[in-house]
């Protein structure tokens, strides 16, 4: 009853019913997501992604249909009573929703229930130990923030020509998302970067004139907002409407690298740098597939594509091509299934979302640490490094 | 006057019959999932007498309970992951961030009256929700995880909360007994009368607020055992309100108010279980609803009806007239 | 002195409702309070239970200065009042209300309900013990009031206009048990009351209030027939000799 | 023709019987008194006239229109009016304004209301002095002065009054038992219920008295005054 | 420096102006009708939305929209009175109204989706210097909410409507003995407040973005705005949004954005403490009930 497996891909599925699977009912893939509350908007991009996975997939593997499980987890309590509802349905192999809001309470019970669950979360303490059913697919929040601020050293040597014991940031950043900004403050302080104002600003603000006015009176290089879509189109206007430009912005990912940034309109958003983890909008040549993908989202979802609808379509790949080495058959088995995900290898650039896949012995990825800078160029988002995913060059500081 | 067993055969015995074997029952065939649920219903009956206790009995509305509830959860994972305190350690640093909080707001109380405290309280709930997400001992936004070892199974989580769900309803039960509870029943109902008769309005208004906080700081610190990882929504309106909803349907100021009202929460996950996930949102509007009904049908709960009111015999009354006129002939 | 209202002067914004104040009272007396609406007879009742803070003056109790206390504390140290605008916890039963009173001295709840059920006897409430207070009708709620006063022990008490509303009859009973508050009780009674018939039969001694101030006071004989209290208060055609007889 | 008629009224509330078979009624321009002890039923008639609680049986005329059960606000417009028992106001609005309010049913008529308004002014000078402070500051009294004021405002045709007296000083009453006499001259009727029954049954036409719920009593003022029975359980002799 | 402080004390007045106006519905509904509205911010967020989609998806012309918004809202509140809100008694109307609150925030996501909508635009700034500026639809905001909640106050406290209202509210039996019809007062009155909602919603939307969740944010300030006024007390709540306004600004400003809220709000506390019944209520007219 619950869930609504994706018409899509019962579609898909029509085309080849190999004698294999055909007895075998469809396997269950179940995602938790927040399709309801105020992160809804992420959690049905995660659902998108997953879909279109499938049905690129074909919506069988190795002749087993596949069948996916949507819940909506708009809070802890919701998420975890989905959680052990799905598995009371049935569901033994789990991918984490956005927001994913439990995946640490989960990643506790996996070994205790024998679920498989392949999380997408950054938390940075999520992985209590050693277990055998749980595995961290992507990034995690410690490397992303670190990231950025290595970024912004980068960015500094390169073309602001200050080295990093010189370099003076601006962190703004609202308290949903102080975690991101803690990595960064320790490796700016370990690289001698100096912070020259940080305004850590709560969920709730909606004016930015004072903020705004600080910067005007502060001396700095780079700009780093940390923002949700929420606050930064207003943070974003406001600069503007007191006629004010950052001469660089390097946006730590969240909003800054979602499509309807551009909605701000080109004179603001033209030339503000993000980094976030590898968006649709990397080369190509680096990601096979990664076209196609952008392209069949936005002609079945009527919008460019989200960062977290790769991540939805990248974790679904990891699960198919896991299955792909096994028979239908023993996939109902999770310990085989979570032995095969553990021992499963792919290289960077193998999937679409370009992110390999290693686990060490925490089950954490090894491969999903590589980030992507990219550049708002007249109301698109230009990938401009690392050199092997960019598609453009960086224009800093942009002339407009 | 002495009972005959008739006098026992009632709605409520038989309500209370259905109730115990509910809670037998539910270990027994109950799967996961029900286990699951039940551990939710009875952790917000626990709540539930907290909060019935603050603002059915004393009067002062606490809008923003999860306040007291969150302050339980981060003593736990804060005294676990921080301090490496002994879990006996984590629940009294629960406490004792409650009794601190609990005084700064029974003071507010004894001074503020109606929606005054209320607001008040909204107050202190937004500073405190606020710093949580803010402070790097309190993980941030993303809070902290227990060690993976405190993990317990559902059975051992049910029977715990089990356990803590009475224990509360017998501290709310001797409380109204007491001299305590008449006392705060007395500032509820008529503050200046109480207080001309001598009872000291600050002194209990305190101490109503540290007693619930208190129910409410323990009911966090299983929390925190059963989710074994928290964030600042632990401080979050959603929680609040359902302590309330469930207060409030059951019956204010009533032991049983909150054990009447919880089929609230089994409803919400029900429904939200079979509502497709296009339909997610009307999950919630279908609750909205259904709690909308009750309030307008039993607003005063649903121990506010008729059969669990006692009887009133009154001279005038006219079904005695009745009676005595049936008598005669 | 036993109990003293020295100078009490209390104004709200620009009213002075109290002006330099004095009421003396002996232990076991009876003082009556009397005067036109708006006098500021409430108002020094009010200063004296601690619900009015006064501007200037004081306030002496059993040796002790109350001025200005918190309202409990003025019943502990041994004040009850009952107010003009007769008030009641309209949710509890007349046990319970009466209990809250009980209380305030007594900690364990046996010796407090046992002393509670007491009064509420005095008050010859005993058959409705168990009745909602909203369900008495007015007399029985001033009875009701009263046996609560009573049970926090007091040494004085304050009756503000406790006989407005009743039937003479009704008055006439109430006057016994008040008349039982102090013979038996020993309990000291200062009385606002409108309807004379009362003050006359129980009070050794009036105060009369005008404007905030104390015009006379003296026995009730003197008190009736002083042209001053004649004209702000009883008004010339009243017969004195109609509320005399108890 | 009576200006109000009751006949066999029954009352009933929350499921006890409060009035039974009750008559009595009013004629132009007459002073009636109901004396009866507490929890008789006194109020319960008033606010069973005014269709403030529903009668069960029994009908209520008022010249010569049925207006039982009738939407209470229809009452002001019609010229019954009552002064509801224990102080009534409406606290946080200024004297002046719960005086005001009495004129409602006729606002449009701006002279007419500023005219009553100084007549009441006139009746208690002291509500003119405070006329900007909020009711529930003032004292009993005042307040009760307040409310009878407020139903003069409306200069109804039959004016209705519970508990006339309560907490006023013996000389205001004094005044007042003379202002409504007058009024009375002047022709409004009055039904006036009163514990200071024997001041009331001076200056009655005509009394009833009500004993738990039912009448058992009529008179004029005098004989009733006279009246043993009357005597030992309402004037307290 | 100087300039800076300047510069924040402008556009808090700007926005404390409108955060008054927004506050005030609530403080009408809940201090002069009794009422504790608690699906006021969905309302408020719902009345943006509509004219977020009328102007910005179906383009109508704006005086239009804002007829449309206002007559909607009206209609919105008429048929919450209707359908929940006919009962008086506390807990009734906090259960309804917080069960409103979810459905319209649910239905919303649901139609609207969560995502922030805004208009494109950008608002235009008058400069005084470059440092020193303030916006221009701030401005007007501000000067409109100032008339609005004037005319408002004097409607209370003048004319026989606001009277009659006030009076039903404090004592319904009496008002309607001198008879005032008071359920049709009531649901008039609550349609009114709902005025003051839409004008609220509608300045909101010219400013800033709206999604499901805005309304809640609102709806804090509205609370702390109203009742460090005294609840009822609309013109007071004009004033403390101003100050409530300007205090945010100097926070952030001088101290830094984290400690805005804990600040803030227990600034509030001690104010309450300090005077329980409000900056702006006068003392003669605080009684006590005894
Ligand atoms: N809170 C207040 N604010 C302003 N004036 C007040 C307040 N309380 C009382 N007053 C005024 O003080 C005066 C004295 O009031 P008080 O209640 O003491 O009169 P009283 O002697 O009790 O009269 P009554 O016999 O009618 O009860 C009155 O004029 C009253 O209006
Ligand atoms: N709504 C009600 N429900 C139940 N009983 C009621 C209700 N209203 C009044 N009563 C009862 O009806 C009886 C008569 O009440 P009422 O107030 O009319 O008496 P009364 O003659 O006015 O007494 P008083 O002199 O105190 O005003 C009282 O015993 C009261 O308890
Ligand atoms: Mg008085
Ligand atoms: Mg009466």
């Amino acid at each position: 009853a619950c869930g609504g497996s994706d018409p899509s891909s019962a579609a898909g599925a029509g085309s080849s019913g190999a004698a294999a699977g055909g007895e075998l009912p469809p396997f269950k893939i179940s995602m938790i997501t927040q399709l309801t509350g105020n992160n809804s908007f992420g959690g049905h991009e995660y659902q998108y992604g997953a879909e279109l996975a499938l049905e690129h997939q074909g919506g069988e593997v190795n002749g087993r249909k596949i069948e996916l499980v949507f819940a909506d987890g708009p809070n802890t309590d919701a998420t975890v009573s989905e959680f052990e509802r799905l598995y009371n349905e049935g569901s033994r192999v789990f991918l984490s929703g956005y927001g994913c809001i439990s995946d640490r309470t989960f990643a506790a019970m996996c070994d205790e229930m024998k679920v498989l669950y392949l999380s997408l979360a950054w938390d940075y303490d999520l992985i209590q130990g050693p277990s055998d059913y749980f595995f961290r697919g992507g990034a995690n929040v410690t490397a992303f923030g670190s990231g950025v601020m290595e970024q912004a050293i980068g960015i500094g040597e390169q073309y602001l020509n200050v080295p990093a014991d010189q370099l003076k940031v601006a962190l703004v950043y609202t308290t949903r998302l102080s975690h991101v900004a803690d990595p960064m403050k320790e490796y700016a302080a370990a690289h001698g970067v100096t912070i020259a104002l940080e305004e850590n600003y709560p969920d709730d603000t909606t004016d930015f004139s004072a903020i705004v006015t600080k910067l005007m009176n502060t001396d700095y290089d780079i700009l780093i907002p940390i923002q949700g879509a929420a606050d930064g189109t207003p943070f974003q206007k406001k600069l503007h409407e007191m006629n004010y430009t950052p001469n660089v912005t390097l946006g730590a990912g969240c909003y800054y690298d979602t499509p309807n940034f551009a909605d701000l309109g080109n004179e603001i958003t033209d030339g503000i740098l993000t980094q976030s983890y590898t968006t649709p909008y990397i080369a190509e040549g680096a990601a096979p597939g990664i076209t196609k993908f952008r392209e069949d989202f936005e002609a079945k979802y009527g919008h460019k594509p989200l960062a977290h609808a790769l991540q939805a379509y990248g974790g679904m790949q990891i699960y198919f091509k896991v299955l792909e080495t096994m028979d239908p058959a023993d996939w109902d088995d999770t310990a085989k299934l979570a032995e095969a995900l553990k021992n499963f290898k792919a290289e960077e650039g193998d999937l679409v979302w370009y992110w390999g896949v290693d686990f060490d012995e925490l089950n954490n990825n090894t491969l999903a640490n590589q980030f992507v800078v990219n550049q708002w160029v007249d109301g698109e988002l230009k990938c401009v490094f690392p050199d092997f995913l960019k598609t453009d060059e960086a224009v800093i500081p942009w002339k407009g | 006057m002495k009972k005959d067993l008739k006098d026992y055969l009632n709605i409520k015995t038989l309500l209370l019959v259905l109730l115990v074997a509910l809670v037998i029952f539910i270990p027994v065939w109950g799967n996961r999932r029900y286990m699951n649920i039940a551990i939710l219903v009875l952790m917000y009956i626990g709540l539930g007498e907290s909060w019935n206790l603050l603002s059915g009995m004393s009067g002062l509305f606490s809008i923003a309970h999860a306040l007291f509830f969150g302050l339980g959860v981060y003593g736990m994972t804060i005294g676990m992951t921080k301090l490496g305190l002994p879990v006996v350690g984590g629940i009294l640093l629960g406490l004792a961030a409650n009794v601190v909080m609990a005084l700064i707001v029974g003071f507010v109380g004894s001074k503020l009256s109606g929606l005054y405290f209320t607001m008040a309280l909204i107050a202190l709930h937004a500073i405190i929700y606020t710093l949580a997400g803010q402070m790097s001992f309190t993980g941030y936004a993303l809070g902290l995880s227990m060690p993976r070892e405190y993990l317990m199974s559902r059975r051992a989580l049910y029977f715990l909360v089990l356990g803590l769900a009475i224990l509360m309803m017998l501290i709310f039960v001797w409380v109204r007994k007491s001299r305590i509870g008449t006392n705060f029943v007395a500032l509820k109902e008529n503050p200046d009368l109480a207080v001309s008769l001598g009872s000291n309005i600050r002194g209990w208004r305190i101490l109503a607020v540290i007693i619930s906080a208190m129910m409410a700081s323990i009911m966090g610190a299983f929390y925190a055992f059963y989710m074994m990882a928290n964030t600042p929504e632990v401080f979050a309106s959603t929680i609040s309100l359902r302590i309330i909803m469930v207060c409030m349907v059951g019956g204010l100021g009533n032991v049983w108010g909150p054990v009447m009202g919880c089929w609230l929460i089994v409803f919400d996950e029900l429904v939200r279980g079979v509502m497709p996930s296009k339909f997610a949102s009307f999950a919630v509007v279908v609750y909205a609803l259904v709690l909308i009904v009750m309030a307008l049908l039993k607003p005063k709960g649903i121990m506010g009806s008729k059969i669990f009111q006692p009887k009133e015999t009154d001279a005038r009354s006219v079904e005695n007239k009745k009676a005595a006129a049936k008598a005669q002939k | 002195m036993f109990f003293k209202v020295e100078n009490s002067t209390i104004a709200f914004g620009g009213l002075v409702a109290n002006k330099d104040v004095n009421v003396e009272v002996e232990k076991g007396q009876i003082v009556g309070l009397i005067g036109p609406n708006g006098a500021g007879k409430s108002t020094l009742f009010k200063s004296i239970s601690g619900f009015n803070k006064i501007d200037s003056g004081h306030i002496w109790f059993d040796g002790r200065e109350i001025t200005n206390l918190e309202p409990n504390h003025v019943c502990k140290a041994g004040i009850a009042c009952t107010f003009q605008k007769a008030q009641s916890f309209a949710d509890m039963t007349l046990e319970e209300s009466v209990l809250v009173g009980a209380y305030c001295r007594r900690k364990s709840k046996k010796e407090a309900l046992a002393y509670a059920r007491e009064m509420i006897g005095f008050v010859g409430l005993a058959e409705k013990q168990t009745v909602k207070i909203s369900k008495l009708n007015m007399y029985e709620r001033k009875k009701a009031e009263l046996a609560a006063a009573l049970a926090t022990q007091p040494q004085m008490l304050l009756l503000d206009e406790l006989f407005a509303g009743l039937v003479p009859t009704e008055v006439g009973y109430i006057l016994e048990y008040v008349k039982k508050v102090n013979r038996e009780l020993g309990i000291t009674l200062l009385i606002v009351e409108h309807v004379l018939k009362v003050i006359m039969s129980l009070c050794d001694k009036i105060y009369v209030l005008e404007y905030g101030q104390i015009i006379a006071s003296g026995s009730p004989a003197e008190v009736t027939s002083d042209p001053k209290v004649i004209k702000a208060y009883l008004g010339d055609d009243y017969d004195v000799t109609a509320d005399q007889q108890p | 023709m009576m200006l109000l008629q009751i006949s066999n009224l029954e009352v009933v509330l929350g499921g006890l019987q409060i009035l039974q078979d009750v008559s009595l009624g009013v004629n132009e321009g007459e002073l009636v008194v109901v004396v009866g002890a507490n929890g008789a039923g006194k109020s319960t008639l008033l606010r069973t006239i005014c269709g403030m609680n529903p009668c069960a049986a029994g009908k209520v005329e008022f010249c010569g229109r049925e207006i039982t059960n009738q939407a209470s606000h229809d009452g002001a417009g019609e010229g019954l009016c009552m002064v509801p028992e224990g102080r009534q106001l409406f606290p946080e609005l200024t004297a002046r304004e719960n005086l005001l309010m009495g004129a409602y049913h006729y606002r449009k008529d701006k002279k007419r209301v500023l005219d009553n308004l100084e007549r009441c002014y006139a009746m208690f000078p002291v509500l003119k002095k405070y006329e900007g402070r909020i009711a529930s500051t003032f004292s009993g009294g005042e307040q009760q002065m307040i409310s009878i004021a407020r139903g003069l405002m409306s200069d109804p045709r039959i004016m209705m009054i519970d508990e006339l007296s309560l907490g006023l000083a013996p000389l205001v009453v004094e005044e007042l038992f003379k202002t409504i006499k007058q009024l009375n001259a002047t022709g409004m009727s009055i039904l006036l219920i009163e514990q200071n029954a024997r001041q009331a049954l001076r200056i009655a036409d005509r009394a009833y008295v009500l004993e738990s719920g039912k009448i058992t009593m009529e008179g004029t003022g005098q004989e009733l005054l006279n009246n043993d029975r009357v005597k030992e359980a309402y004037l307290g002799l | 420096m100087g300039s800076a402080i300047l510069g924040y004390v402008l556009n808090g007045i700007c926005i404390g102006g409108v955060y008054g106006l927004v506050s005030s519905a609530w403080s009408f509904q809940c201090g002069a009708l009794k009422f504790a509205n608690f699906a006021y911010g969905a309302s408020i967020m719902l009345s943006m939305y509509i004219t977020y989609f009328s102007i910005r998806e179906w383009n109508i012309p704006l005086p239009i929209a804002v007829l449309i918004v206002l007559v909607m809202d009206i209609c919105l509140g008429f048929l919450m009175r209707k359908t929940v809100l006919w009962r008086h008694d506390r807990n009734t109307q906090i259960l309804c109204t917080m069960g409103l609150s979810l459905i319209i925030i649910n239905l919303v996501d649901f139609v609207f989706t969560s995502y922030p909508r805004d208009f494109g635009i950008l608002e235009t700034r008058i400069f005084f210097t470059d440092s020193i500026s303030i916006g221009r639809t701030q401005l007007i905001c501000f000067v409109m909410s100032a008339v609005i909640l004037i005319t408002f106050q004097m409607f209370l406290s003048k004319t026989w409507t606001g009277r009659s209202i006030r009076a039903v509210v404090q004592n319904k039996e009496v008002a309607t003995l001198m008879g005032v019809k008071g359920a049709r007062t009531l649901d008039l009155a609550f349609a009114l407040s709902y005025i003051l909602i839409a004008v609220a919603g509608i300045m909101l939307m010219s400013m800033y973005q709206v999604e499901p969740a805005y309304g809640d944010r609102m709806q804090s300030i509205a609370f702390i705005v109203c009742v460090s006024a005294g609840l009822g007390n609309l013109s007071g709540a004009f004033m403390s949004g101003i100050l409530v306004g300007v205090l945010e600004q100097l926070i952030v400003g001088l101290l830094g954005a984290q400690f805005r809220t804990p600040i803030l709000y227990g600034l509030f506390v001690i104010i309450l403490l300090a005077r329980p019944h409000g900056i702006f209520t006068r003392k003669q007219n605080v009684a006590r009930s005894i």
